[in-house]
């Protein structure tokens, strides 16, 4: 592939992506995790713009990082919010 | 021990499937297989053939209705697996952790928030009915009503909410998608076609592509609602506390 | 192919979808209904079945365009005998664990919950409906989910913690293996850009892509093992179907784990053919010595289970291994007796589950030796256990000794003595463990105070099932030749 | 060679492991429930890529535009409804991670299965 400002953008997103899932996966507090894993998705979002899927970055965007983050909200303040030892 | 075999086994899956991926057509081509065998059919004729400008709703509602069928019904079983975990919250005893907290939410929050909704709400109807002819559709627009009501949900708490969509309103609506789809279904069966045709062979030429744009949007707007009303009833199902009926602390 | 009855299959899935969407309604109405009405519905959905007798020619199938789309382009049902057969067993199973969950989940379950149980119930029944005709990998998949995610509430719907954590260790290996689903369908759709099984069988021979097609086989079928409970990845499988209400163990451990089981057939000769079995051959074998292990392994760990249901669910892991040796056999005779062993196994262990789950209502026992003495209280349950247990074990007239037949002749046919040895000694295991159970019942002395004299069997609607099921057993052994030939032929067909 | 080429495919199957390990090796609940989360949405990713083509356009007709020059909706539209059983999931995995924390007080499964075994033995 030659080396383009688009390509170059996709390479950018997608280690941010791989940055973010590993502190996602990593941190010890839930809520940061939470948060992590909501840019996460938010960054997949902007991805799968990239890659000409509007109605799925739409998609995404309002349930990846939306719903689903608040899902996840819900349960950590309804069980802890470290991990435990 | 048993930690380092499950990282070897991951390490290795990582490789095995990296070798997989550099055996794969190279990305991007147009000599694919993907892009040469079934696609070209739903590019050249969708507009055609399913009345929808947006491929993807073409595909999703029409070429591949039977899938959308059980999209729709997994997110109503995410439900009533929900309530069959939790419980469905009872009327006037629910109680949250934004109560709890006893920290209110600042003026500020709460004017954006009140004053943002009812466009969110606008956006989305928008979304839901030109699902056909720009990106988005029924689906997307049920999250994006979704998420609006949970936003409104964080900031003033579930009482309030839960008497701006009452509990009536919402257990007439979550089963709509799948009803609406099923009875679309049956439709195209007594319309002389097969399960799920849209253009009823029974209906004269003229008349079918107004048909099939109709059905598109009755269809997308049962799954938007019952869509938006399955999330909000999941995560009110999911904020309830417990024996909540003690008094406030 | 005309006249209305091949709309039949694809209502038989959507009549119960939407009964469940209609449910809360009838709820809101009339609460004590809604056993009835999931009853029904399944009723109408069997009922519509019977309707094909007859019509689905042997060693072809019935295909059916969903919206008209000719395939590739739409979904198709592809139904052929197997297929259909499978379809008539969920359909008629579930009719019998709907009927029966009505009086057992009034115990069970708390109130509110109910109509939530019933919706979940019609769910799992039809998605398997869906998943066993499907001609589509991708909706595959979306049965699957539905089948997956209505399974892990209803383990957990009795609220109990023991139920919840099983039902949360079932949900950590399922999801994961859901989503290998996913990526095997996508290797596979990369490569041959299709989704239907017949134009995907047509594609994968001539495909250049070796490594890409091996790869997505050896993901679909691991990820279709945890679903079944093949051995290694079979540990959620005994506290899930064991702590489960009964009924809902007997549609786990009878349908749920075997439609998985099947899946894996449709995918070795509906997708890979016999063309591509060149390619995939060392996942086949290594499927075959974990299904061997599975009779053995499942065999020896349910004797030494104290609690009766969780003997009845090891006992499943290892019938699961006879269906996967079937498949694995690659010939008409060892596909017949695994689509039969699917049958006669759902029936026998949904049987078993029922007794025990008679046992659990009446008395709240759980343990093997809490069953000595059982049959004055109780004779008529532990009779139809015996005969379902006669089954498990594979002894004529039963329907199981005609499967087992078949699978050992399939095995020996292909040349695999070794595996017809492991099926032989996996009966020999199964007997060990169904006669204590049937010892301790009838000739054992109750101990003090545990069975009085007086007869008290568990209500009629919960017995009433429970013997259909265990006649069915002697009634699929005695006239197994009304579909025996069909099924081969249907079987000769995928080869 | 074509890992190079189809390097998006390849941070895809990254991601899936990184989930996977989430998934088996963090002892805490709702860790395991984003791996899940993110495995999902790398598989997603895949399929996506596997519809992208070389300076393609979303797959929407609007004047002038020539069909062929369109990605493959497909994929698309299958990863809609991945989406919708992604979220069910999550959802489903929640409310049981809510209901254990009630029961058992802790998240963590090395505790909810030690106390298993101490029940049976």
């Amino acid at each position: 592939m030659e080396p383009s400002f688009g390509a170059l953008l996709n390479v950018l997103l997608l280690s941010l992506l791989l940055v973010t899932a590993l502190l996602a996966v990593s941190s010890r507090d839930l809520l940061a995790s939470v948060i992590l894993f909501s840019a996460y998705s938010l960054l997949m979002a902007l991805m799968w713009q990239r890659l000409q899927a509007p109605d799925l970055a739409l998609t995404e965007a309002a349930v990846g990082a939306g719903i689903t983050t608040v899902l996840f909200l819900v349960a950590i303040f309804r069980t802890r919010r470290r991990e435990e030892e | 021990m048993k930690r380092l075999v499950s990282l070897l086994f991951i390490g290795a899956l990582a490789l095995l499937l990296l070798y997989v991926v550099s055996k794969m057509p190279p990305m991007g081509e147009p000599t694919n297989p993907t892009m040469t065998h079934v696609v070209p059919r739903y590019l050249e004729k969708s507009e055609g053939e399913a009345h929808a400008r947006n491929v993807v709703t073409g595909v999703i509602i029409n070429y591949r209705g039977f899938d959308t069928l059980g999209e729709v019904t997994v997110i109503y079983c995410a439900l009533a697996a929900v309530l069959a975990v939790l419980g469905r919250e009872k009327r006037g005893r629910i109680r949250d952790y934004v109560e709890l907290s006893g920290i209110p939410s600042s003026v500020i929050v709460r004017t954006m928030v009140a004053l943002v909704v009812p466009f969110i709400v606008l956006f989305s109807l928008y979304v839901i009915l030109h699902g056909e002819m720009s990106p988005g559709g029924g689906f997307q627009g049920g999250a994006v009503i979704g998420a609006s009501m949970i936003i409104f949900t964080t900031v003033f708490g579930l009482h309030l909410s839960s008497v701006k969509v009452p509990l009536k309103v919402r257990a007439a609506l979550e089963g709509s998608a799948v009803i609406t789809f099923f009875l679309v279904g049956i439709a195209g069966i007594l319309g002389g076609g097969n399960f799920l045709a849209y253009a009823w062979p029974r209906v004269s030429q003229s008349l079918q592509p107004a048909l099939v744009t109709w059905l598109t949007v009755l269809v997308e707007v049962g799954i938007g609602l019952g869509g938006a009303m399955v999330f909000v009833s999941i995560l009110f199902a999911m904020v309830r506390e417990e024996g909540a009926d003690e008094p406030l602390a | 192919m005309s006249g209305a009855y091949r709309h039949f299959p694809i209502l038989m899935v959507t009549i119960p979808f939407f009964g469940a969407a209609l449910l809360p309604f009838l709820a809101y109405l009339r609460r004590k209904a809604v056993p009835w009405a999931s009853a029904f519905f399944l009723a109408i959905s069997g009922g519509l079945g019977t309707f094909l007798v007859g019509k689905i020619p042997p060693g072809g199938h019935l295909s059916y365009p969903l919206g008209g789309w000719e395939p590739p382009y739409g979904i198709e049902l592809r139904v052929d005998f197997s297929g259909y057969f499978l379809m008539m067993a969920v359909a008629g199973i579930s009719l019998a664990a709907v009927i029966y969950s009505r009086r057992y989940i009034e115990k069970e379950v708390e109130g509110g919950r109910i109509t939530a149980y019933y919706v979940l119930f019609l769910l799992m029944s039809a998605s398997m409906m869906g998943f066993v005709i499907t001609g589509d990998v991708f909706n595959l998949f979306v049965m699957m989910e539905i089948l997956s995610i209505s399974s892990y509430a209803l383990v957990a719907v009795t609220g109990n913690r023991n139920a919840v954590r099983a039902a949360f260790k079932y949900l950590l290996m399922g999801a994961p293996s859901s989503i290998m689903v996913l990526l095997g369908v996508g290797l596979l759709y990369s490569v041959t850009g299709t989704l239907n099984m017949a134009d995907l069988a047509a594609r994968v021979g001539d495909t250049g892509y070796r490594e890409v097609l091996i790869a997505s086989y050896a993901i679909l079928v691991l990820a279709f093992m945890v679903k079944a409970a093949v051995f290694p990845l079979h540990l959620w499988l005994p506290d899930a179907h064991s702590i489960a209400p009964s009924p809902i163990s007997a549609m786990l451990s009878g349908l749920v784990v075997a439609v998985s089981a099947f899946a894996v057939a449709r995918i070795t000769f509906s997708v890979f053919t016999v063309h591509a079995w060149g390619l995939v051959g060392t996942t086949l074998e290594a499927l075959a010595v974990a299904g061997a292990a599975a009779v053995l392994f499942g065999g020896i760990m349910a004797i030494y289970q104290k609690d009766f249901k969780m003997m009845i669910a090891y006992s499943t892991i290892s019938h699961m291994g006879y269906v996967v040796l079937g498949i694995t056999a690659l010939n008409p005779e060892g596909i017949t007796g695994a689509v039969y062993h699917i049958l006669d196994h759902g029936i026998a262990k949904a049987c078993l589950f029922m007794c025990a789950g008679n046992f659990i209502y009446r008395k709240g026992f759980r343990k093997i030796e809490q069953l000595k003495g059982a049959w004055r209280e109780m004779p008529w349950t532990c009779f139809a256990f015996s005969l379902a247990a006669w089954s498990i074990i594979g002894l004529p007239p039963s329907a199981g000794f005609i499967s087992k037949w078949y699978l050992v002749y399939g095995s020996v046919r292909a040349g695999k003595v070794p595996y017809a040895v492991v099926l032989l000694v996996g009966s020999i295991l199964a007997a060990v463990y169904c006669f204590r159970v049937v010892y301790y019942m009838f000739f054992q002395p109750a101990k003090e105070g545990d069975w009085g004299e007086r007869l008290s069997e568990a209500p009629a609607s919960m017995s009433v099932p429970t013997w259909a099921l265990s006649l069915a057993t002697l009634f699929f052994g005695v006239f197994s030749y009304l579909f025996l030939d069909s099924l081969l032929k249907a079987a000769a067909q995928l080869l | 060679m074509n890992l190079w080429h189809n390097f998006h495919y390849a941070v895809a199957m990254v991601l899936f492991c990184v989930g996977l390990y989430a998934v088996i090796m963090r002892r805490n609940i709702i860790k395991k429930i984003i791996g899940i989360n993110i495995m999902e949405t790398s598989v997603f990713l895949f399929l996506i890529s596997i519809g992208y083509r070389k300076g393609g356009v979303a797959p929407v007709h609007v004047e002038g535009l020539d069909p062929s020059r369109m990605v493959n909706p497909l994929p698309q539209s299958l990863i809609l409804t991945g989406i919708v059983v992604a979220v069910s999931i999550t959802a489903l995995a929640l409310s049981l991670a809510i209901l254990l924390y009630r029961q058992f007080g802790t998240l963590d499964v090395n505790r909810l299965f030690r106390e298993e075994e101490e029940e049976a033995g």
